[in-house]
């Protein structure tokens, strides 16, 4: 069943927090919303999901518009940030709170919770109420009971937030599992961060001040990146202004061979860690390390480019440049690519 | 604040002892020894006596304690109610209208309670409503000043329940009523155990409305406190104030066992 | 809770507006109408005058309005002092004196104003300390009723103050005095300036404690309102409502805008 | 100024918040107390503001003892978390709030606001009021009335948790700036984020249970953890059973060449980016993949170690196995550390 969002706006009293968005969701298909706070991704999901109105737009599922209809008749799974199970029941009735609301024969009930519990690992959870798990464990819960119903759309609001380091890795490897259970179902998933978006996503949205900024297939979006917000915010790209001569560009006066120029795109965009130190590169300054276990980090200075610094990541077996120090930084023409400079 | 000095400590303990001790037990405590006094002419009282919580127990004071109880459990749980009632609509409403409904449900505190008893007087002297004379009149006052008190306390406690769960009651296939039932009532039930043992205690002790509109056959405790005190049977309304007292405890205590057992579940 | 029909909103606004009219707005409507009725004897109040307004501002009546004032402003601000006070002071203390120290405060929510009353004037009519027949005691009586009010509003805005604050301060080098007065009273002020509004409003409108221990030469207007009614005099009664109405709404509103501008600052 | 910790236990109520930690920070010194909610950490800096007391132990600065002083006695600058900016005082009173304390001249108070404003660079928001900054500016505010007041020791307090990802990553930038400024001061440094430890410290202490469990430079710590807690939580080491042989080690039946047996010490330690596919390395099976951007996490089992999973970081660049493929890994000698299995 596909999501279809046809130009949808909503506002919060005079506030837009969602302008004009169009966007589609396959059957089976993974798109995450990704954006910092306030960029109106969560807006998006609530507007699917029926929470909020939208003031202009409409919104289809497989089709059928239902902008109209109030959330129980869309028949969509949702999973809000904090979980929301409900206090006073238990895991099993949280998880059979959809097939209630929908009278369903009491065995079919019973059987569907056993299998949903299964599938999440909580069986042995099922008589406990909410607060007796961990957040994890609530979150497995929210998403077996947003299952329940067998919905074929999965709404899914920043559901690793609430978890700490350590379980947000773990859980992103349940969320992927999770994924081949339901093949056929379209999942939509907002985030503010980027590696969940990176490891779960068919495509990501970029979503910038209420608005889509880009919306491409994960790996096009940030080998490529359509924009300069879309390249900072999805990888921390380096942007540096460039200089054209006829078909080629240079950084700070230096010749970038291989790349080549693309009238309006005015920024060379290139990822921390595929920077290196070498010869004959762009000279620099170091003027911060930070050791980050795996790798150092490099702040740098770009001679002749005083508004602009650049990150480099250096493997952790290679030497780290001391503070002051003057490298050289080599720009491999494989991992560049030239995005507009931002008109704001 | 961490005083770190012990003789700071105590110093500041013994003055919070003393203020609080005359201004909050005193009159308790005092109200407690009349009730037993047999006579008290000297700065403590003497000949102790159980003749006056006896009188208080029984004929017309009994009476009363009766319908301080029904009025209180009707009108305190009518408002109780209706208060809900109204927090859920007002919630849901936009911005200018809550606003509005806010303040008309908090205008009861700044109005005293003779204004309250005064309006009911006049308004349900006369035809089409006659109410005047009969107990219904009393249970209205209550009700139309608890009302505001429940109101507030389950305004409140909505206020601080993350609108998420109805939402995802509803996005689970739930109709209006079963998330009302099964989601927003149960999430509510402490603060609305709360309300109602408010309702009841503060119902139990009133005053300036009752003794505006009460009939003779519906007379309420605290205002046969009022009367045997202004006859000067001051230690047979100690002894009524002391059985209104544990009467009031008792019943907040057992509501109080509600909440304390909906939050525990 | 959304309601998603227009049909299904104007029905729950309707009933909304229907049972808090009734409910909350009728009562004033009814002694506004009163204040003003030259005679009432149909459904509806006839030959409007101002006379009983122009009487309800003369002579005792006025005298009155004086003496609520006084009590509110002296019973109600004392009882803010001390409730801050209390409330500061119990929030440092050790789990189980904390909370014996809560119920303390609490105790007069469930406890009646008559009772209170009827404690102070059995505690005063005596050596050594007699206050009976004095001002005093209807100020004492206030102060007694609101200081529970005050404490609750400030030791629940305490509670959500991160402690972090008064530490930081402390580290800065600042003395307990300077933490309490710099940083923690001012933090404090909206939940202060409410806690005022509070009392005095709730003691413009007392009539439990006062009803009991009033001398004839400080009653206050609410007790006037119950005498005119109990005369019978019900327009004068109503008009001298409305006075107190407006002096009551007059005041929390200035006292509402203090903390409104504590807030913005 | 030394900071000196002697055997200091802390206890709310019934509970041990902590446990008999002893440690000395240096004049000139960071120190970071790692850990987990709930470790201790933040209990340990309380206890050296003065913010709670002890229940045993005593804790010097510069030798003298300071365990019954008010945390007005100590002049010790403190950063807590959400800053607790004072809500009702512009930028330059919250300043200023310590030197008026020390009845200094008003002059001089002017003076040195000015200086410390201009040191974080908010001498523009001088007039503002905390609501009116955003969480970076904030942070820089509660660090320059911190220090206004010329502490020797400087405690902060997960300084960079209420930022987001973006901004926290610049404010560690800023943050190691700031410790050049003052090279003198003590500095402890409470985080529950390795990154930040290991960018800022000089000793990291990483603690768990209320309890201190390792305490290193944050190299040493690293590169050979003392045990197996510290090697996972700093840097999300692999941790694999071995077996003895003589001097060597085996890891599922596999030699591993150039690892020596050390007694007691049970697990083989091995970061993910250390690790690399190739022939003749130890058999696993690919059940996970994540793209992360910059690198590619595979999760794996190790055939005959059914109870382990491994994760191994493999550079963008490189192929990435399908689902389910059967690779070996290579796990060279120089990155792997031996440590003792957790007893429990």
């Amino acid at each position: 069943m596909t999501v279809q969002l046809d130009d949808v706006s909503v506002h919060f009293g005079r506030t837009l927090a969602l302008e004009g968005l169009s966007l589609t969701v396959a059957a089976g298909e993974t798109v995450a919303l990704l954006g910092p706070s306030g960029s109106g991704k969560s807006t998006a999901l609530k507007a699917v999901a029926g929470f909020v109105r939208p003031s202009s737009g409409r919104i289809r599922l497989a089709g059928q518009d239902v902008t109209d209809l109030p959330p129980a008749k869309r028949g969509i799974g949702v999973v809000v940030q904090q979980y929301a199970l409900f206090p006073h029941l238990r895991v099993s009735d949280n998880v059979a709170f959809g097939l209630r609301a929908a009278r369903t024969p009491k065995g079919e009930v019973t059987r569907r919770v056993a299998e949903m519990l299964e599938m999440v690992g909580m069986t042995s959870f099922a008589k406990r109420f909410p607060r007796e798990l961990s957040g994890g464990q609530q979150q497995r819960v929210a998403i077996a009971r947003a299952l329940a119903i067998q919905p074929k759309v999965l709404l899914l609001d920043e559901p690793l937030a609430a978890l700490d380091a350590q379980l947000r890795a773990d859980m992103l490897g349940e969320l992927q599992k999770l994924r081949r259970e339901v093949p056929d179902v379209a999942i939509v998933y907002v985030t503010h961060d980027q590696s969940e978006a990176l490891a779960l996503a068919d495509r990501i949205a970029v979503m910038r001040d209420a608005r889509l900024v880009d919306i491409a297939p994960a790996a096009q979006l940030y080998a490529t990146p359509p924009s300069a917000f879309t390249a900072s915010f999805l990888g921390g790209a380096n942007l540096l202004p460039v200089e054209t001569f006829g078909d080629g560009v240079k950084v700070a006066g230096h010749v970038l061979p291989g790349v080549r120029a693309t009238p309006g795109k005015e920024l060379l965009c290139i990822r921390p860690h595929a920077i290196r130190l070498g010869d004959a590169g762009v000279p620099v300054r170091v003027i911060a390390t930070q050791w980050r276990g795996s790798s150092n980090q490099l702040t740098c200075t770009v001679d002749g480019l005083p508004e602009v610094s650049v990150r480099i990541d250096l493997p952790a077996d290679l030497q780290v440049p001391a503070l002051g120090a003057q490298v050289s930084m080599v720009l491999p023409a494989e991992a560049c690519s030239l995005v507009p400079a931002e008109r704001r | 604040m961490l005083v770190w000095t012990k003789p700071g400590k105590a110093l500041t303990w013994t003055a919070f002892a003393l203020v609080f001790g005359v201004l909050v037990l005193a009159p308790f405590i005092v109200v407690i020894a009349a009730a037993f006094a047999g006579t008290w002419n000297g700065v403590l009282p003497s000949n102790p006596t159980v003749g006056h919580l006896q009188e208080a127990l029984s004929g017309d004071e009994l009476a009363s304690l009766s319908v301080s109880l029904q009025t209180a459990f009707l009108g305190g749980l009518l408002a109780v109610v209706v208060g809900t009632w109204g927090a859920l609509a007002a919630h849901g409403a936009p911005g200018p209208v809550a606003r509005v409904a806010d303040a008309l449900h908090h205008l009861p505190i700044a109005v005293p309670s003779v204004v309250v008893g005064l309006g009911l007087l006049v308004a349900f002297s006369r035809q089409p409503i006659l109410l005047n004379g009969t107990k219904w009149i009393v249970v209205i006052a209550h009700l139309v000043l608890m009302v505001a008190f429940s109101y507030g306390t389950v305004a409140a406690a909505l206020q601080r329940v993350d609108p998420s769960y109805a939402d995802v009651a509803a996005s689970l296939g739930a109709s209006p009523a079963r998330v009302l039932w099964q989601v927003r009532l149960p999430m509510l039930r402490p603060a609305i155990a709360s309300a109602a043992g408010l309702s009841v205690a503060l119902s139990m002790g009133e005053v300036g409305a009752t003794i505006m509109v009460y009939p003779a056959s519906w007379r309420t405790v605290p205002v046969s406190i009022f009367a045997l005190s202004d006859r000067g049977q001051t230690f047979t309304a100690a002894a009524e104030a002391l059985v209104l007292l544990t009467a009031t405890v008792l019943v907040v205590f057992t509501l109080d066992r509600l909440r304390g057992r909906a939050v525990e579940q």
